[in-house]
This record gives C-alpha cells, structure tokens and sequence, in this order.
C-alpha cells in the first residue's frame, strides 16, 4: 500500500536526520552549529505561519508577538533562581512568578499554550477582518504585546531583558521539536481539519454553506499557529540567551514572511526548504556587507547594509516574478520523488506539460 | 521571467561561492605571524552612528600599534546590525570561522550581553567598548570593558546635579532602551539617597523612535522640575530637548554618554546648549602620553574632534594587545588571563585596571554642549 | 485615585496647551493620511510604502536645503516633484506587474517596497541621524499667554485645510478626479468606458506621493531628526488614523488624524503613567474601531455580493 | 404532506431599499419548488437569508427537523444551518478551485465529523474510522454522478456544466433534506439542461430530497417543479402550480418589457 510504504519511508527519513543532526551536535563548529539550529527554529515559525497564511488564508502579521510570549515565558522561568535577583536588577521580580523554575521542555510548552491562549483572546475582534485589515490588526497587536512587555517591568525586566538563559545550543532537542512541529502540521493538513481551513482559504462563503464554523475554523488555525511560533520564540530565546523587546519588532515577522512566501503559501515542505534557504542565504549574504575585492579591484557597492537591500530586493522579486514560489500548494512527497529519481528529465516535462 | 530568476539566483550564489572560498583557506595559526582581533559593532541600523565612532577608535589604535609578539594583529569587522540575534551569530562567526583570539565590542550593552554566553562557552575574552551595563560583565569570566559602569555613571550625574543646587528633578527615560532604563534607576537611587525619597517627583516614559514628547513635556512642566534627567539615544534626546525649550522648559537636561556625538548637536542644535552629561574622556583631561599621541593622529586622520567612543575603543584595543604581550602567548585562555590583571594600563582615559568583574576603575568626565561644540566642565573621580 | 493624578491636578493653561499640542500633531497625522486614504480608495490597497516615501522626502529636502544649498522654497517644490515621481516608481515597479494578481500579492509587494526603500535608505544615507534643515521662520517660537506654539503648528493646519480642499476640487471637479471615482467605484466597468486604468492609477500615486511630500517638509520642521526608519510609525499611525476615519473617505481621513493625535497626546496628559504605552493606544483604537465599525467613522457600510 | 420549511413575513432592508418584503413561503417534504422572477427581484437575497447570510429585518424562518420538530432558524450561522440539513449551490459557482473534485466533496463531510481537532491530527483509530465512513460516502457519491474519473483534478479545470453538477454534489455530500439550488442552470446550453434536469430528479428521488430552487430557465422550471412562487420588487406577485402561474396576469406583465434570456 502506498500509505504505509511512505509512512515508512518518512520514517526512515527522521532517524536518517536525527542521526545527522546527531552528528552536526557533535562534529559541527559552533557557528555552523549556530546556523544550523536557526534554521530549524525558523522553520517551525515559518511552518506555524504557513498555517494561518498559507492554509487558512488569513493574512497575519503577528508571528513576532507570538514569539515574544514565547521567548519570555522561557526567559522568566528558566532563569536560576539565585541568579534572577542579579538579572532584575533594576525592578525586582513579581514575588508572584520569582521561584517557579521549570526544565526547558515544560517553559516550551507553556510558553506556546500562553501564546495560543492570548491568539484565542486576540481572535474574537480581530479575525472577522480580511485582507489587509487583517494583516495591520495583527501587526498591531504583535506591537502591543511588545509595549506590554517594554513596561510590564516586574515580569519582564522590560527594556534590560532577560539575561542568563540557559543555553540551547543543541541540534538533537531543537531538531526533535522541529520534526514534530512537522509532523503535526502535516498530519493536521492532511486531516478533515486541515481540509477544512483549505476551503476557508478558498472561499469562505462557500466553506460556511458546507458547514464549517468560519469563527471557529479560523480560531483554532490561529490558535495553533501561534502556538508553535511561541515554541519557535522560546526556542529562539534559549539560542540567544538573552531576550529584550527589540528582538521582537514587526520587522522580525517579514523574514518568516520571506520564508513561506519563497517556500511557496500553502505548502508545508515548501516552508521548510524556505526557512532553509532564507535562513542560510541570509547568512551566506553576509559577504555583501564586506568589501569584496574582485579582480584586484575594490566593488564600491558592497558596504554594510547592502545584504540587508538585497533581502529586502529579493522578498520583492519572489513576490513579483514568482508569485508562487519554489512550491506554490504543491507539496514534496514521496510519490513525486521516486518518479523523479526513476526519470529526472521526465519528471519535469511531464510536469510542464500540464501547466 | 522564471528563468530570469533562476539564473540571477544561481549567478548570486556562485559568486558567494567563489568569494566564500577565498576567506577560507586559513592554515593552523600557531606558526602563522598573524593575530586576529575581531571587532562586532553596529554598523548599520539604530546604534551605526556609535558603531562607526569607535571603529574609527579601533582602526586608529590598529594604525598605531600594529604587531605584537612581533606578529602583525589583523581587525576581522563584523557589523551586528544593532539586533542581538545578529550580534550572537557575527560573535560565532568571527570566533570559529575568522578564528579571532580577542573580541572587541560592541556598542549597547544588550548586542554585548547577547554575545557573552558565546564567548563564555568558547573560552575567547571581550572587551566591551562603551556597553555600560553592570550585566555585561556579571557572571561572566570572558568579558571585560574599557568603560565605567552605569552604577558609577548614574551616581556622577546625581551627585553633579544635587551640587548645582537641585532638589526636585524629573526623569524622562527611553522605556525600551536598555542603557536609559538602567541609567535611569542608578540615577533615581543614588539621588534618592542625596535628597530624599520624594526628590525625583515624575518618571515619564517614551518608546524609541518617538518623536513627538509634547505631553509628557507639558505634563513635566506643570511640576517646575529644578532638572531633567533624560538618558536615551541621543536623535530622541535631542528632538525631546528641542521640544523642551519650545514649550518654555527652562531647567537644564542631564544625560547620559550617548550625546557625545556630533549627530545630537546637529539635531538639537541651539536648545541643546547648556545639557550636561557624564562621558570617559575630554581633551582636557588627556594627561597621558598615549592620549596626545591618540588626539594629534585622530585630528589628522578624521579632521575632527575625538569623541569618548572613539577613545573607549583605542582603550579596548590596547587593554588586548597589552593581555597579549603579557600572556606572551596566543592562547585565548592565557590572554584572558593576562587581560584579568590589567593594572594600570596607560590609555588614553587614563589608567586602566581592571577589578574583579572585568570592569575599569576609572573616573568621569563631564560635558556640555556649548557654541555648537562639546565642552569639558568637570571630572569626578573613583571614590 | 493616584491614577487619576493627572486629571485632577491639571491646570488650565497645561490642558490648554496639551490641546495646542493634540491639534497639531492631529493635523500632521491627517496630513499623512489623505494620501494614505486616496491610493486606497482607488486601488482598494495599502500603500505600505507611503510612511517610506515621507522618509525620502525628509532626506530629499535634506539634500536640497543643507547639501545643496538651494533656498528652502524652491527646495520644497523640487521636493514634492522628486517624491511624486518617486511614488509613480513605486507603482510601476511594485503594483502595476501585479494588476490582476491576488489581493495577498499585492500587499507583500507592498511591505517588500517599504522594506525595500527602508535597507535602501539605510545603506545609501547611513544610519545615522541627520538633521532637518532649520528654518527660522518655521522654527521660532509664538507665545499666547503661558501657551507655546511653534509657527510651524499653526502652518500645519492650515496646509492640511489647503490640501484637503485642493484634493476634494481635483476629485470632484475634474476630469482626473472624475476618472479616478470611476475606477475606485468599479475597476472593471472604468476599464471597459474607456479610461486608462494606468494613467488615472499613476496619477493617484503621484498625487498621493505629493501628499506624502508636503507632509515629510511639515513633519521634518517640526521633528527634524532623519533616519531610516523614520516613516515606519507615522506611516502606521496615519494608515490607523484612515481606518478609524473611514478609509477611502478623504475627510475621513482628516478626522481620524485629529482622532488619533489628540487622543495620544491626552491619554499621555490625563493618565501620565500610562506614558509608556502611548504607541499602543493607536492599534487599541484601531482594533475597536474596526470591531465597531469595519468601515471607519465616515466609510460607508459595504455588503459582499454573494 | 409534512411542511419543512416555512418564511413568515421575512424581510430584508438594505439602508433604504427593500429587497425582500413580507415573503411568505411553504415548501412541503418532497417537493420541488421554484423561486422566479426579474433580475433583481430578490431571489437571492431570500435565499441568504434562509441559509444564514443576512439576517432578516423582520420576519422568521422556520425549519422542521428530521425528527418533525419546528425550529426557528432565523439569524443562525450559515454552518449552523447548514448542519440541521439545509444545503445550497450559489448564482456564481463558488468552488474551492484550487483543490480537487475530490477535496471540494469530502470537505463537505467535515461538518459530520464528530472527532475534535487533536483527535484528527493524531489520527486517532475513532477519527480514522469516521473518515474512512465518510470516504466511503463520498467515492460512493462521486461515481454515482459520473465525478469519480476526475477526482483528482483541479476544480477550475473542469468544464463550466461539470462545475455546476459539482457544486451540486458538494452540496449533497452534506447529506442535507432541503437542498436549495441559485441559477443551477446558468450558463448552460440545452443539452446541459436537460441533463441537469434529468439529475435533478434523480438526486431527489435517491436521497430523498426537497429541492427549492431560483431559475431562469422556465422549460426546466415548467418541467420539474410541483408549485412555483413568483418575485418581483421584493414582493410575491404569484404563486401556485405551473399552469396557474404560466396563466397568470401579472406574472406576464412582469416579465413583459424585461430582457430575460429564457
């Protein structure tokens, strides 16, 4: 059967991965190391987003706030307790949260379930909107929940930020939440449920006739993609080790929307190859704010903040060259892969022929 | 037009390919007569205007003092962006690709902080240059700085404001600026302490990037402030100074370091004549050797006035060539070591030594803006 | 009842002058949002990029006036031309490709332009912070009393008054204006009567980029700091400020911008400890209104065709 | 014959204009009525309002459920309705037309689905038993209306008569009692007409259906309808059955001078 021969070969495929990633734990340098975990970690966001924008057709622009929520409550509670006095330094802590302590795993989850709880909260106003409207409602709520951290002092150290988290720097834990943010996420699409927000992205007024809850449908999407971006943020925080609310500016959202917008909207693998690509090129553009010496003789155009006007160029050009990206809905599968490897140059022509 | 893409796409990565490769062909550095100190600033972004000044610092230090162990130091300049998350990656990156034995860096004490655990874990010391913030240095054995420390800053410019006389002050700090809010609370206790607990009668806040602080001004007004402490970057400083004067504000404005920059005369202008604020070096107070011989090559190769920023560097710089020299060794864990016993290390804001956490015992000077042009007025040492 | 401290203790002449205040950043923000408000009647899309074109703007006079020495009234009129064709480029390269392209589309190409013109701006000018040319016949201060205005706050006004009422004549009075309701009424149908969908689209942009121009000169006397990222607040704020107003709706607009101004700067005067949260109350208002009210507070109410 | 749906005096105000004044409809189990009338008449604003997309200004809408309970349906949810058995096609397709014939139908069964959300991503033996009931339903569906070949193709790509039967199909895949039909025949040349009228019995007959439809089409609507209600201006000018209306005074003035197609 061909669902059991992919189950298996997906499979396969994971402990390949965790043994590579395995392998780059121990092998890699720490900067690659580095590389390699934000990758992964903007995968998840990029996934989580993928939810909303992609499959659900909700145009959100909140992915940095969702994160915030997440990289805090990992920040606040897995700060040592003896060391937390030093990092309030100037606003002691709320006596409330001081001595909870919690491992890494439990603050992930927590932090997600904060995340999704204040997306149920923002859903009920905001997710009547559409188009554009949405997109700024979002974008302004991303705002608020930083202003809310920047002052809320006594929980967050506001501006001073949370210092001293313990340091994540391990491929094999954030390759693990990764391949199940995946894993969930497909299974999800692949369910009624995900066919469901299919059809909300399609045509809401026709997904409303055949019986799905617009409000609710949406909701949970929200709910679910802000979740695994308050994941992705907590993973974030312990792979910075320290959080304040600069890190969570609205600019932030626009490389996850760099990523499913490259990846192609509305398709999951396609998110992960856009986080891979985004992530890496971004980091392999660095040579753009170098002087670049070619041929002996110094390129005056590269100078520091052309990567970022490359970035920016690039965001512009997928979106009007290539509108659907390097996938489009369309998905990587297994199926599309053997016929690729049994006939290469068969595979795209039959492919161009039916567009 | 799919095409087009691609191939634009695949001739981009090409290049990097082909301009990647070239850095990477680094042989074991035990033999080689290159030292390689790498520099993280913000070069771009909201803190590029202080990045740049003290990489004019660091190059000028790197001008002057070029070998040591009788090996030529070579910069490796990373720009951070003034985002953490950067900050983090470029410290990696220049430790594990670039292979730098000392860090120097960076401007804003949270880019620092975002690279101490990286430099903590991979055992290669940093000095900071103007990251004023106790944090910085707290906790970690790696990290060092050619500055004071807030705590000391905050105290100075309570004690210069409670010795001209003023007993009411208000505070108006940039909230979501790290620097301002902990300037801020030194300040709020060290001037608490002086003039009692109901001394500093209003703490209003704003959000970087604001620019219209009418209301809070007005608010402030109303309550006839003898001074305004007003720590923050210094474009809002500015433009909250200005907005001060035009509403008939009269009391004068106390900052922090961050104003000394030619940027913050350029927008205040003739409002922000009479500020007062606290900063590592002037001029005047260039008694040592090493500062002349800083100020004559400065004013040759920049044609202009240094600023402290461009000093701390030139500091920072010599505190590594010196843990260097004295470590006698390549070995990042033996500089740091040497570096942990800097004592009285001749520079150009005096003599650096440094204490238990890695911080310089050093005094203030400070500044006001006067005729367009920052002016020496006082210096207040360690006590 | 510490909370209400700033309400009980206020004087006069303060609340006077926080009125003075209100109004005039209120001005500054309708100023902005009509030109927000027009290219989203017409094209039913937020210009993203238009808070970025006042950026220009603010560095385009910079040159003018402090690099290149022209006097600041020939200047501003070079100014407004420059940023006009600027916004016709924005809409050529970033809009007009995507015509008939899905709604989502054309709003990433629009944050992707304003992103773009921010890296731009940041590469090409540096990040750091230059000043606006100082002119005194703006910049010096008129006192009424106790109360202080720049000469600037009560030029504002007034420009905004001119702009408002020049661009209601040009929309309903001329062929353009005309041309430009039937194609923000009904794209398709404006299509097949014949009018040129991209000359009247063009036109709006450039109007509207004029708009934005005379509102970067205006912004950048009274706040002359120029950075980067200086269009990114005013830019959302005055898009909130066309929403609460009723996008779409030019007096609209001019409300909202009041709304929006006088509502920040009296939050921060009667509640001054909520002075840190000032930049939250735009989007607060603006999640309220468009739950109240989707269309804003002049917008006409729409039904979708089923 | 048991009454399953009943509008009492429902209108419908758009600021000014009336779109649907007073109507007053009765459709009995089984039957097959029709809702004509002018452009413009408000046919389909009835419609909206019957299913949930407007909420009438004045009036009700009664259903009888399954079990012969009257409930008063007006102002609920679209996807409320939808669930107690209401079902309806739209004026201008309104397909998911960039997933599958497949995909269109099964989305259709997902407001059956009993198993909550985490149940249905994990793939829970409960949920995978419910869908595999409901796939069986829908292959069952779509080889009985000749849809099956093309599952797997784009719902855009098929050809406009296949469109509408799909929509149609969609629509009874929601396993509804009272299927409401907007224009099922617009846009189509005769034979696709007198196909779809031939389906149209077919499904009613099959699945036990009361079909309640909006047509310009009069052969189609001559043809299969048991009685007929007649709109112009938001008011019913007529009703009755197919020769009384055909008889009818008025219903010739209004359609006389009136630009119609059928």
């Amino acid at each position: 059967m061909k669902n059991k021969r992919d189950l298996i070969l997906s499979a396969i495929l994971l402990i390949v991965l965790f043994g590579a990633s395995w392998f780059a734990n121990s092998e890699l340098d720490s900067y690659i190391r580095r590389i390699v975990n934000l990758c992964l970690i903007y995968a998840i966001i990029g996934l989580s987003m993928n939810v909303t924008n992609g499959f659900a057709g909700q145009f959100s622009l909140g992915q940095a706030g969702f994160m915030a929520i997440g990289a805090y409550t990992v920040g606040i509670f897995t700060v040592p307790v003896e060391l937390r006095a030093n990092v309030f330094y100037a606003v002691p802590m709320n006596p409330f949260i001081a001595d909870i302590q919690m491992p890494v795993w439990l603050a992930l989850i927590v932090g997600g379930l904060l995340a999704a709880l204040v997306a149920f909260l923002i859903g009920t106003p905001v997710l009547r909107l559409r188009g554009d409207y949405l997109a700024i409602a979002t974008l302004g709520f991303s705002e608020i929940i930083r202003i809310c951290i920047t002052n809320a002092s006594s929980f967050t150290n506001g501006a001073l930020g949370i210092k001293d988290i313990p340091p994540l720097n391990d491929v094999r834990y954030i390759f693990v939440v990764t391949a199940i943010t995946f894993v969930f996420i497909a299974a999800l699409i692949n369910s009624s449920y995900g066919r469901a927000f299919k059809a909300i992205r399609e045509d809401e007024i026709a997904a409303e006739a055949m019986g799905i809850n617009l409000y609710k449908h949406k909701c949970l999407a929200f709910m679910i993609s802000a979740f695994f971006a308050g994941i992705g943020g907590g993973l974030y925080g312990t792979l910075l080790g320290t959080v304040d609310p600069k890190n969570f500016l609205f600019t932030l959202t626009y490389n996850f929307l760099l990523i499913i917008v490259l990846g192609g909207m509305g398709s999951i693998t396609g998110s992960m190859l856009g986080a891979i690509i985004v992530t890496a090129g971004l980091e392999y553009l660095r040579i753009f704010d170098e002087p670049l010496k070619l041929f002996g003789t110094m390129i005056p155009l590269f100078r520091p903040g052309f990567r970022m006007v490359m970035f920016s160029a690039l965001l512009m050009a997928c979106v009007l060259f290539w509108r659907h990206g390097i996938m489009g809905t369309r998905e990587i599968t297994w199926s599309k892969l053997i016929a690729f490897c049994k006939n290469p140059i068969g595979f795209f022509k039959r492919k161009g022929a039916a567009q | 037009m799919k095409k087009m893409m691609s191939v634009i796409l695949a001739s981009a990565l090409a290049v990097g390919l082909l301009t990647g490769c070239g850095g990477d062909t680094k042989k074991d550095d035990a033999k080689s007569n290159v030292i390689k100190i790498g520099v993280f600033l913000p070069l771009t972004g909201d803190n590029a205007a202080g990045g740049e000044l003290e990489l004019r610092g660091i190059k000028l230090a790197n001008k002057l003092h070029p070998e040591v162990l009788g090996k030529k130091v070579e910069l490796v300049i990373a720009d951070n962006k003034s985002d953490k998350a950067e900050a983090a990656s470029v410290a990696a990156r220049l430790i594990e690709r670039d292979k730098v034995k000392v860090l120097l860096g960076s401007y804003g004490s949270s880019l620092s902080m975002a690279a101490g655990n990286i430099v903590k874990n991979s055992k290669v010391p940093a000095i900071g240059t103007s990251c004023t913030n106790p944090q910085v240095t707290a906790n970690n054995d790696f990290y060092f700085r050619a500055c004071f420390i807030d705590p000391f800053q905050g105290t100075v410019m309570a004690n210069y404001a409670f010795k001209n006389g003023a007993r009411k002050v208000a505070i108006i700090q940039e909230v979501s600026n790290d620097y301002a809010v902990g300037l801020a609370k030194f300040f709020k206790d060290a001037f608490i302490k002086l003039a009692g607990p109901d001394s500093i009668i209003e703490v209003a806040n704003y959000q970087t990037g604001d620019k219209d602080f009418s209301a809070i001004l007005t608010n402030i007004k109303a309550m006839h402030p003898d001074a305004i402490f007003a720590p923050g970057n210094f474009t809002e400083s500015a433009l909250l100074i200005k907005q001060a004067r035009q509403l008939g504000i009269k009391a004068p404005f106390l900052g922090g370091d961050t104003w000394e920059t030619q940027e913050f005369i350029n927008v205040g202008g003739a409002d922000v004549e009479g500020v007062a604020f606290s900063t590592a070096f002037d001029r005047e107070k260039a008694t040592t050797a090493e500062a002349k011989k800083f100020l004559d090559e400065y004013v040759k190769e920049y044609k202009g006035e240094p600023s402290a920023l461009s000093a701390l560097a030139y500091d920072a710089y010599l505190i590594a060539i010196d843990g260097i020299k004295r470590a006698n060794s390549t070995d990042s864990v033996k500089i740091r070591d040497a570096i942990a016993t800097t004592k009285d290390m001749e520079g150009v804001t005096g003599k650096t030594t440094l204490d238990k956490n890695g911080d310089p015992i050093k005094g203030a000077v400070i500044k006001t803006v006067r005729d367009g042009k920052f002016k020496y007025i006082d210096f207040v040492d360690v006590k | 009842m510490e909370f209400f401290q700033g309400f009980l203790n206020m004087s006069g002449a303060s609340f006077a002058q926080h009125m003075v205040n209100g109004v005039s950043l209120g001005s500054l923000y309708a100023l902005i949002a009509i030109g927000y408000t027009m290219v989203y009647g017409i094209l039913l899309m937020i210009n993203f990029a238009h808070g970025d074109i006042v950026m220009m703007a603010c560095y385009f006079a910079y040159f003018g006036i402090t690099i290149f020495h022209v006097p600041w009234y020939f200047t501003f009129i070079g100014v407004i031309v420059a940023t006009a064709l600027l916004g016709a480029i924005i809409e050529r390269m970033a809009y007009r490709p995507l015509r008939d392209a899905p709604k989502n589309s054309v709003l990433i190409s629009a944050i992707g332009a304003s992103f773009l013109l921010e890296n731009l701006a940041n590469y090409l000018f540096s990040g750091r912070p230059m000043s606006f040319p100082d002119i005194p016949l703006f910049s010096q201060n008129i006192a009424i009393g106790s109360i202080k205005i720049q000469a600037i706050s009560m030029v504002i006004p007034v420009v905004t008054i001119i702009s408002l009422l020049v661009l209601l004549h040009i929309v309903n009075h001329t062929k353009t204006g005309m041309a430009m309701r039937a194609v923000s009424k009904d794209y398709e149908i404006a299509r097949v009567m014949g009018i040129n969908i991209d000359n009247v689209i063009s036109m709006t942009f450039i109007i509207g980029s004029a708009l934005a121009a005379i509102g970067a000169i205006m912004w950048g006397i009274r706040y002359p700091g120029i950075t980067p990222y200086l269009g990114v607040m005013p830019g959302l704020k005055c898009f909130i400020a066309a929403v609460i107003g009723g996008i779409g709706n030019i007096k609209g607009a001019v409300l909202g911008g009041f709304i929006l101004g006088l509502g920040e700067i009296l939050i921060v005067a009667f509640f001054p400890d909520l002075s840190g949260y000032r930049d939250a109350f735009a989007f607060i208002v603006l999640i309220i209104i468009l739950f109240y009210r989707p269309t804003g507070i002049l917008g006409e109410r729409t039904t979708e065709k089923v | 014959m048991k009454n399953i749906l009943k509008t009492k005096a429902m209108t419908m105000q758009f600021g000014g204009v009336t779109a649907v004044n007073a109507l007053e409809i009765e459709i009995n189990e089984h039957e097959i009525v029709a809702l004509i009338g002018p452009n413009g008449a408000g046919k389909t604003t009835a419609f909206n309002m019957i299913t949930g997309v407007y909420t009438p200004t004045n009036g009700a809408v009664i259903y009888t459920d399954a079990e012969g309970q009257e409930c008063n349906i007006t102002g609920m949810k679209p996807s409320e309705i939808a669930k107690i058995g209401i079902a309806r096609t739209f004026q201008n397709i309104r397909l998911f037309k960039d997933l599958s014939v497949y995909e269109n139908v099964i989305i259709a069964k997902h407001l059956h689905l009993k198993s909550d959300f985490m149940s249905a991503t994990l793939h829970m033996p409960w949920y995978n038993k419910e869908q595999a009931k409901a796939e069986e339903k829908v292959e069952e569906l779509l080889k009985k209306v000749d849809l099956w070949d093309m599952r797997e193709e784009k719902a855009s790509s098929l050809p406009y008569g296949k469109q509408r039967r799909l929509e149609i199909v969609r629509a009874l895949a929601t396993e509804p009692r009272l299927l409401l039909l907007d224009e099922p025949a617009a846009g189509m040349n005769p034979k696709e007409t007198d196909e779809l009228t031939v389906f149209i019995k077919q499904i009613r007959q099959e699945y036990n259906l009361t079909v309640f439809m909006i047509e310009h089409h009069m052969e189609l609507v001559m043809e299969i309808s048991d009685r007929i209600y007649v709109l112009d201006f938001g008011e019913t000018i007529a009703k009755g059955s197919t020769e009384e209306i055909q008889n009818n005074k008025r219903v010739i003035e209004a359609y006389l001078g009136v630009d119609e197609d059928a």
